[in-house]
């Protein structure tokens, strides 16, 4: 292997030599304008010239894996490649040179964007309102949570558990302790919900049932029909997660599933670039009962104007200011158009053969619990590995000397030594192969070497204990 | 339909060891599945854009209107060089960076942002983003709770609406009681007497907004930490102000909140925009969010890498500081390059235009008859309330003719507040934006 | 030093997997619509998907070094730092789509543009009409030649000879010879030219002296003034090389120095980026009993509107389609106006100062020969690295290994082992002191080590002989 | 002027041995400075922006107004991904990859670049570029006459007359004589009696185009190499056609030339263009301009590097096959990533597309009174000559008050063709613009 990603020995921005700053706007400034005890003393940031900032962040782009670089077979992430095209609308003045507040007249072009995006993803999500406003997936499952809220007190009760798979993802609890309530945790079985432990753990307490489907470890939920039986007759709601949804566009839909509220995550299956963490956008759906507690404000159409509508009998207000990022959802939309109904099925369709593809052809070197076929992604039991004093760590630091992007490790928690694996759809069969060829010649590869990799990187193993324990967030607190 | 004649999908699956696409997905019943989904065919990208083109055009840009908008967005300064870098695919295509070997990049322009925001806010930690400022409040709130296990938080009247409705939300879960204090009728500042009698052993924590959301510098700041003592100090900053504002740390904030979109993030139309959240060294352990920690690689290199995950949802579940996963990250990236490429004296030089143009303008308006600006006896930052005699529709209606945004209109949510509006100017105002405005309004009287 | 370009195995664009290509619009296609004599066969390009031709090419760009990744000291060429919003600009629809033939009412916008930017190149220049057609200086250079010709002869004269120096770039003569002169090289002296054999080549065959100054060796003519006045005092005229303008704006003009003809290189002074090799412009400027000759149309402003003029009594014509490169013009526009007559002279106030510091540090190291001060750039002697066994060739290869990128070497052909350095205004005293760090480390290291240099860039030494004796210029003849 | 109290500035002039940046120009005579460049001064960015915006906001553009434009320059879709690719700054702001083994991601671009593009001509080798069609052709002309050591080039009337002028211009230089052919009245088609008059033994080379300058494909072109015999033969074509119409290699082309614009770049209101040359492995050593070659490096690895340097003016001087230096290497990367996105079968769709919409314009446009398209009884490829009995000053003014740019007219350069225009079309124009067009011309009569 050949790979090497860029290195070089880039200062911190307050280290570099200081220079001539871009000019900014002329104005005559009059004195006294501030309160004598508000004035600032200090202000210890750098002045630097243009060049010298350009040249800083573009060798740290370089030192930076991405989607455009190789291949992120992150699990439960979706990284999937992002049209360039949507980056250039997205980029145009008339989306992002326009204030929220102006006036309704002022921005039909965004409120019809908004209001378009809205119907598709009801059909996408099989439910019938949508809000755009949360800003991420877990902001979704937040939202969605206070809605369940809501919707029991107006019918007058309490319910106060939240009932969860133990192979949920880490926001699924957060999100319900965040909206008040407590997390009854069910373990699984064969991978999937286990329904007897579901029976017993439903009562008149539970406020929801949170599920993705098909499921964290890429199975899916055969049970749902019934599972959203059970939960239904005993008053509760069922929430969908919507970071798998790669997997079932135009084969099934969370509102077929009887799923009464659903997220969907933008920057995972709409495919909104990651930004390193963010923006996404988290949209949520609901059936109908549960429309009148969505966030204002929604957009309407009355037939020859979009407006902004307030007038939501019993929402729960708002969950983040203004409308959601916009930015992010003129992407989206641009997404669902480039793509069509014919293309989001193959999209679902290519996610899951070359996820099958990538097991199949893993399982002859590697455990991977569960026979059944999977959907979009799988998970590997690394513990294998130990018996040659390695670590799923190790495996996963030595593949990106390889120039690949590690899957997601150590979780879900009921796998040991987990790595989750989820190729997506945009992969060609050549770097799917490439890739497995690389686990299988690590797994030769002399253990010293690979138990200190990477070597190829910007860095070599770069130490979390170090970080952990001499805590330096900022430069003020590095050079005190 | 993926096509069933190309070799490789053959041999794919083959090696899978189906004979069709349509087997893998044998597992999903009949009774879940959906003909089709109800959407047009896939177009071509020229077909999409000149559709959205369309769309978008009806859109007026503040390049086509004079906007006199703010209240939480600001229409701001920002250098191309910003645009490039965040548009390198290393950093926009790249995920959160869990493998720090093959994500330096992104690591250390985050490290970087968390520094100059917190050398902006005089906080030892800033993470490296919430949702925004409005979400960034509500973390603070159960923050407050979180360390102080006490049960009450004090706001001020004087914040935007909807921070208030995003407050209220956030507090819900954990049984926060919210309390709401009051201003000076006369200058606008927080009611010192009033934020006295709210105070007591039962808070967790007191919120102050510094500008306020009426624009007004709360220069009373020392008052205010007197009276609240060791209770948890939140403070919300415009940070533009910060260029010659003191530092919340300065006056003794336990935790600093607000938006970073003002610096190199674009309007958007409301989103993304940026939160900012800063503490003190000793209560980071509680703080929400993502942070990057300076380190070492295995030959002694300085790295970096995510820490204190334990903090978070994807470790600690149910026991999180915050159910945050994706955050705004991307956009932290454009501020620490807008903070490189102004510099210190370029922000410095920023805020007191801001801070001298909004004073002119606002100067100007008062001398018109039937208005009065500021409504507020204070120093302003960028925003100031703008009284009028007149009937506010009308006023707003006149200028809407003009090409011109007035202020937003804050009758609905303060009612001893009537027709008043909110005016917002900055350094992208050109000269004849504020003549525009001033003959506009003339003509009404 | 911990510098490595990045490296991938990448395979060239014939040898990626093929997939699904992004759609192309569509349109019922009727059949029989082309002659069959003129059907074509075969057509052997790839079909790939979006992704796999992104990250192709993005990859290959991270092989690349620019000036956003590091320091250029390549003599003569004017590396400086491109501003971003030059980018941004040229990138508006308003530039990008818009025909040349639309109605003049329809492209005030770029008219005027035009027009305004001759006239401050006028004034850069010290002349008084310019033509913005060239595409680059070589062209710029052919066009004055072609006008000095159209000069002479209606004057009725038949010169046939263009002086030049020996220092002078290969454009020079080229150019000469393409608009049919015969080439007189005349050697320098000191560096400069050399009065007396400038003297004895001057005749009436002289068409043109073309000279630049400062010269390749950033030695300013001081006998600027004598010279010119000797060549029009035998009818012939001065043609001034622009490519050395970055030495100069704010001090002097081409036009003061008494020159007839200049040519500006806006991909070097005017910052618009070199692109790999281009698009530049050439713009040329012309003293007023020139003006006549200039290429075809000319814009021109009546007051309240801007129009192309086709009226120019002995124009040459056309010397490139269209009104040349508009996109690279509007990014120089953009320069000039956003540095203003301060920031030019501060340019070039910079330019110098750096070069000058360069070349007192390096001095102690290396020889330099002339020992004047320089304006924008310098020449050093690398003959004596042969003591050690070495060459400049392989000093320069070995920079790269730092991250610098070489300077140009063997040019002028004058000094002997050439390292011709020109660190423009753009780079930062650190980095200046970082480069003449490496050129004196290298020195002192392994002679075998540096003559195997590269080791850090994405490929090790590349054979040009190879290149050469076996002559691969397309995959058709790779694959034969 | 530079700051002379920054403390960096005092101790380079300090290493330098000088006290003021002023010394440094001391060399300077006198009589030849200037006091100041009589300029404004240097502004901020955003003020430039906006100065600029309001300039090109007179501009109209092809998203504002349907044009029918061609004539050398193409309104063609440009995929997203081409932009993001060229946008990359290691690329843009790379020099001429002097240094291979720091630019092998811009020398394996171009050597992509010239793969595809030889596939497409159906030549062996294509140089890394030359400034536009035009100059290519008057390159063409020069290569000619070096190969041949004779005094004539014959080229059609059938061609732009600016690229007429620009070959002329070429030519001068070493006393090449040029030939004008005719066409045929009737179908526009090169004059092959006329064409058999001209060729001699001083011929030193034979231009064509196809399709020539109306849009004509030349279809008896077996006829035109049958004539011309061993003589040179270049051939100018539209790339974009190239989709479906015969490489000229496969008829017997020595030199192709042509712009490809068309593939990749925008109009920019008439440059940068990419001007093409191509020719067959015989003719390599005498060709202008840069070319990429494929080598190993010192491991045996694969690597490109430029490659016949000798020919090249900063070499050869005065002997060099051209002046050229700078050329249009990032349009030419452009024009790589295009035709990898677009691929085999999405050029040929292209190319067929653009031949149906012409054709079928021109019938709609036939069966208007008054008007006759295409005037020449041939087939075409995305250009057409209409004809009209009225007066088209007449017809273009009543276009231009519909917000449509009619096509580029003939008269002025072809006196046989009075009330003459040329048209194009291509896939961008949607079916609306063509209705609007019809409409418009059928209130005409
Ligand atoms: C299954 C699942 N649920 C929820 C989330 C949270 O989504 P977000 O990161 O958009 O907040 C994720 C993100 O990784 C996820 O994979
Ligand atoms: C001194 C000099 N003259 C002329 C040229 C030719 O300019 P261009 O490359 O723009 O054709 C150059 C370019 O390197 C140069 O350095």
């Amino acid at each position: 292997m050949n790979y090497h990603q860029s290195r070089y020995d880039e200062p911190l921005i307050f280290e570099i030599e200081e220079g001539e700053p871009i000019k900014v706007p002329n104005y005559p400034i009059k004195d006294n304008m501030i309160p004598k005890n508000l004035k600032r003393k200090g202000l210890d940031i750098p002045t630097l010239s243009e060049e010298s900032v350009v040249r800083h962040y573009t060798r740290l782009s370089q030192m930076n894996y991405g989607i455009d670089t190789g291949f992120y077979p992150l699990g439960s992430c979706t990284m999937k490649y992002n049209r360039k095209v949507m980056e250039e609308i997205a980029g145009w003045r008339e989306v992002t040179n326009v204030h929220p507040y102006q006036d309704d007249a002022a921005v039909q072009g965004s409120l019809e964007i908004m209001y378009r995006l809205q119907r598709m993803l009801c059909e996408i999500g099989g439910v019938d309102a949508v809000t755009l406003q949360p800003a991420a997936g877990a902001q979704g499952e937040f939202t969605g949570l206070l809605i369940t809220r809501a919707y029991h007190e107006l019918n007058g009760e309490k319910r106060n558990e939240v009932i969860l798979p133990d192979s949920s993802h880490g926001t699924n609890p957060a999100s319900a302790v965040m909206a008040g309530y407590d997390v009854v945790e069910i373990p699984s079985k064969a991978g999937c919900v286990d329904l007897e432990a579901l029976s017993s753990a439903v009562s008149k307490d539970t406020a929801v049932l949170m599920l993705t489907n098909p499921n964290l470890l890429g199975l899916f939920e055969k049970d749902v029909v019934r599972i959203s039986k059970l939960l239904h007759d005993h008053g509760a709601l069922l929430y969908y997660d919507g970071a798998n949804l790669n997997a079932i566009m135009g084969i099934t839909t969370p509102g077929k599933m009887d799923f009464d509220i659903v997220h969907f995550n933008l920057h995972k299956t709409f495919g909104t670039p990651h930004g390193g963490g963010g923006p996404g956008g988290g949209p949520l759906g609901v059936k109908k009962h549960l429309e009148k507690f969505l966030p204002i404000p929604s957009v309407e159409y009355n037939g020859s104007k979009y407006h902004l509508d307030y007038d939501r009998s019993h929402s729960i207000g708002k969950i983040k200011g203004f409308y959601g990022n916009f930015n992010v959802l003129v992407k989206a939309y641009v997404y669902i158009k480039l793509m069509g109904s014919d293309g989001l099925k193959e999209v679902t369709e290519r996610a899951v053969l070359n996820a099958n593809y990538l097991k199949a052809r893993l399982e002859k070197h590697f455990d991977i619990p569960f026979k059944n076929h999977r959907k979009h992604e799988f998970v590997v039991d690394g513990s294998k590995l130990k018996e040659r004093g390695l670590r799923t760590l190790d495996l996963a630091k030595r593949l990106l000397d390889y120039g690949f992007h590690a899957p997601t490790i150590y979780f879900p928690h009921l796998v040991e030594e987990a790595m989750m694996i989820e190729p997506t759809e945009t992969e060609s069969k050549e770097t799917l192969d490439d890739f497995v060829d690389a686990m299988i010649k690590i797994l030769n590869e002399d253990v010293e070497l690979v138990k200190n990799a990477p070597y190829n990187t910007s860095v070599r193993r770069v130490s979390e204990v170090e970080a952990a324990r001499n805590l330096i967030l900022s430069m003020r607190m590095y050079e005190k | 339909m993926m096509c069933p004649d190309n070799p490789k999908i053959k041999e794919m699956l083959r090696t899978i060891g189906v004979s069709s696409v349509n087997e893998l997905f044998s597992d999903i019943p009949r009774e879940v599945r959906i003909e089709r989904l109800n959407l047009p065919d896939g177009k071509c990208e020229l077909d999409v854009k000149k559709e959205i083109e369309a769309i978008l055009k009806k859109n007026k840009t503040t390049d086509d209107i004079v906007s006199f908008l703010g209240a939480g967005i600001y229409d701001h300064f920002i250098p191309s060089a910003v645009f490039s870098i965040i548009g390198r695919s290393e950093f926009y295509t790249s995920y959160t960076p869990y493998q720090a070997e093959a994500s330096q990049g992104m690591l250390q322009a985050l490290f970087e942002y968390q520094s100059l925001m917190a050398e902006l806010t005089g906080m030892d930690a800033i993470n490296s983003s919430m949702y925004d400022g409005a979400t960034a409040l509500g973390e603070a709130a159960l923050m407050c709770a979180r360390l102080s296990h006490k049960s009450e938080f004090i706001f001020p009247r004087t914040i935007h609406w909807e921070k208030k409705s995003v407050l209220d939300n956030y507090s819900k879960g954990c049984g926060l009681k919210l309390k709401e204090v009051g201003y000076n009728a006369e200058n606008g500042k927080i009611d010192l007497k009033h934020l006295k009698e709210l105070v007591n052993e039962d808070t967790a924590g007191v919120y102050i907004e510094n500008p306020n959301f009426f624009g007004v510098l709360e220069d009373e700041i020392d008052k205010v930490k007197e009276i609240i003592g060791n209770v948890l100090f939140v403070v919300g900053v415009n940070p533009i102000s910060l260029g010659i504002v003191k530092a919340p740390g300065d006056y003794g904030a336990d935790i600093v909140v607000g938006d970073a979109q003002p610096l190199g993030n674009p309007m958007n139309f409301g989103g993304p925009l940026l939160g900012i959240f800063g503490c003190r060294k000793k209560w980071i352990r509680s703080m929400p969010g993502r942070v990057i920690g300076l380190t070492k690689d295995a030959n002694g290199k300085r790295a970096f890498c995510m820490t204190l995950q334990t903090r978070e949802q994807h470790i600690r579940r149910s026991k999180a500081t915050s159910n945050i996963c994706s955050n705004e990250s991307l956009c932290a990236v454009a501020t620490a390059v807008y903070l490189s490429l102004i510099g210190r004296d370029g922000l410095k030089k920023l805020a007191a235009i801001n801070i001298s143009k909004a004073r002119e303008l606002a100067q100007r308006i008062d001398g018109i008859d039937g208005f009065k600006a500021p409504l507020f006896n204070a120093h302003h930052f960028n925003e100031f309330v703008v009284s009028s005699s007149l009937d506010m529709d009308v006023v707003d209606e006149h200028l809407r003719e003009h090409g011109i945004q007035g202020g937003i209109r804050l009758n609905e949510h303060f009612e001893e507040l009537k027709n008043t509006a909110l005016y917002c100017t900055t350094e992208t105002h050109v000269a004849k934006a504020h003549d525009a405005l001033i003959k506009a309004l003339e003509e009404l009287v």
